[in-house]
């Protein structure tokens, strides 16, 4: 979607500001670490997956999203996508406090002992596929000019534009259908844009951007 | 906060000692330094630097490192004629095994909105001026690959062990926000006067 | 910019939910009615012009725009004009009260009889040229794909995509440069786009959207 | 704003009697009434018609309508396979001589947003569904022209004079979200029976 995330190109929010890189804290405030925490032990009881959670973010009123820090937007989301899950009632959280039973999880919660090898193991994204990518390195390529209502990890400044394939990556879930709840496995490719043919007359002289693009966001340049 | 918390754990959603063990491990194991481990043995060990070009998410791997939000690792390589920065404009996507968590700035709407568009200007945020000639590659995280960034190595460093040069690699020259600054020579009294102090003190 | 006003196709605003015309008020509150007042006596003092004052307005930062009403929008930004002006100090909107003696205005402050005649009258934006346009009725052009960081007319939806010149104005300000005190006329036009130029596969099937773009947007179509 | 006022009062900037001259005149004097006037007109005379169509600002004069914000009208005409809705993205341009001040959803990002590229979702939340053959254009305000739709004239007003059916215009018919109701003829009592008042009441 033409959400609030979709952040390339936009202006408007003033010079970026970094802290020293030996002061900053890893958490600002200690509620920072319970949002971080909570999101990953929510998201392992199993009822929802990567691009479900970012569709969630996203989804946030763009004031919201743009008046909320970074773990606020996690919290608010990950509120939406407890009630979504009917784990936690809306009335719970206007009360602040738990009112019903708790409902079946699909995974039990993560336990203390789990944690460590959980993060450790990760979970990779790719999938086995049987067809071959579409398109090989070197090959110049034109991304889709399309505007989905739901989730898409195209952005809005690299589309319809040409660019050329530097790497094929393998198959991977596709975030678009993912976020639906069907993985859908598409292969991705690094495509790299030269920035005068994203930014026009704006555009740095020698600078490139590349993105990670799912195949059905490519066709063959014209 | 609190009470999202405490109702997610009256509903045994969570246990409260895994959200402990969770901050603990980024407040204490998983940070920047281990990416600059990767970095100083691919400074050290040309055919170690090939594997990590080639297919980083293994070669990370021999160094122990893997995991949540690194599971699919590329790396790219800064040299004189070509400087990486690594952005997600859609979200945060960072590569948490080997940098920890993202800085609050990585994370901003400024360097997200900003860095595609203007990567020199963002880079002077950051107190780094590139040389006009010097291409700027950014690298959008818009998938599940992970990106890391293997600064230059600075000039006067030719003899530093590889635990030594771990210690010079900063998180921000991983995300390509940084040029490591070259190191000062070992000072010799009889060198320095030899440079001439006129202005000294 | 690419500021928060730039509005067309971004998502997540919600449902319009009109209010029923037959019951809306003019002003939903008094204080709109006064900011519409200041705004316009302000203006008529002569230190900004339209361009400047949308440019104020776009810029302030997104979560400021879209977490404010109209005219809380249309406040902050004559805030902004009357202070980049040198008419009012920022340690007055910050007390509340004027601190200091009146500037000289460029124009005398607007009386009540003259009000009605100088709304009657508006203020054309048309300007003479010795140049004829460039474009003609019925002609395929392509608008330009820059992302300039001061004002423009340029909607980002509208940028590198081809179309068709419709109607041929008049030369008129030109916003870009107006919004710098430089009127540099130029022709305008109106442009008619496929919806599925602008949308791709989002696009409704039987509809157009045209702009009025002046002719530093536009380059013949390829 | 009261203190914003009082600044600028006080500073001499600003005569408070203009104030309440520019409210009044928005209160009280310019209104859709006016485009619904110019509509009228249209309607019932062809040859105003054709001059609206070909220089709106003009036609618009002769009825004594013009000014700020539309100092340069034009004019598009809905039919039956061609519906109108006039936009402002980046602001809130609009045709204050002929419809007034703008309406609030006229004004919110919901409405800019959305009607370029979902115009007939948008207009179904004013109630307006358009047959699916009909072509939706859009017009997005991006200079200084501004916009007036002529609404397609109900059935049930060929008698009507140009008086009553400008009561008949709305506002949003002008903007173009919304489509005339036809106008049900004056019920004659045998009439009803007629045709059949099975179901009545």
């Amino acid at each position: 979607m033409n959400g609030p995330q979709d952040l390339g190109g936009q202006m408007g929010f003033g010079p970026v500001a970094p802290e020293p890189e030996t002061d900053e804290p890893i958490f600002h405030e200690p509620w920072e670490a319970r949002a971080l925490a909570l999101t990953l032990t929510a998201g392992a009881l199993g009822h929802w997956n990567i691009d479900v959670s970012r569709h969630a973010r996203e989804s946030l009123p763009p004031a919201v999203y743009y008046g909320s820090s970074y773990y606020e937007i996690w919290t608010r989301g990950l509120e939406r996508l407890l009630v979504d899950a009917g784990l936690v009632g809306d009335d719970e959280l206007a009360s602040g406090s738990a009112l019903h039973p708790a409902a079946a999880t699909a995974r039990p919660p993560l336990a203390a002992a789990q944690v460590r090898p959980s993060l450790a193991a990760g979970s990779p994204y790719t999938r086995p596929t049987s067809t071959p990518p579409r398109f090989g390195a070197g090959q110049r390529v034109r991304t889709i000019n399309d505007h989905p209502t739901g989730h898409t990890r195209l952005p809005r400044y690299a589309r319809g534009v040409e660019g050329t394939v530097e790497r094929v990556h393998g198959c991977f879930v596709f975030p678009d259908t993912n976020a639906g709840g069907d993985p859908d496995p598409q292969w991705c490719y690094t495509v790299t844009f030269a920035a005068s043919d994203l930014w026009g007359r704006s555009a740095d002289p020698r600078s490139t951007v590349s993105i990670d693009a799912f195949e059905p966001y490519l066709v063959p340049a014209s | 906060m609190r009470a999202l918390e405490s109702i997610l754990i009256d509903k045994g959603y969570v246990d409260p000692a895994a959200l402990d063990e969770i901050i603990d491990t980024y407040q204490h194991d998983v940070g920047p330094r281990n990416g600059a481990r990767v970095v100083a043995r691919a400074w050290t060990d040309p055919a170690y630097l090939e594997r990590l070009l080639a297919d980083a998410t293994a070669a990370i791997a021999e160094l122990g490192y893997g995991g949540r939000q690194g599971e699919h690792m590329v790396v790219v390589e800064n040299t004189d004629t070509t400087h990486h920065v690594v952005v997600c404009t859609l979200c945060s996507c960072y590569p948490w095994p080997v940098l920890g968590l993202p800085p609050a700035w990585y994370k901003s709407p400024a360097y997200r909105s900003r860095v595609v568009i203007d990567p020199r200007g963002v880079l002077a945020e950051f107190g780094t001026v590139l040389d006009p000639e010097v291409e700027v590659r950014v690298w959008d995280s818009t998938a599940e690959l992970r990106y890391l960034v293997i600064p230059r190595r600075p000039a006067g460093t030719e003899d530093w062990t590889e635990e030594q040069l771990a210690d010079l690699v900063t998180r921000n020259s991983m995300i390509g926000t940084e040029v490591l600054a070259p190191v000062a020579a070992p000072t010799v009294g009889i060198r320095d006067h030899a440079d001439g102090g006129g202005g000294a003190s």
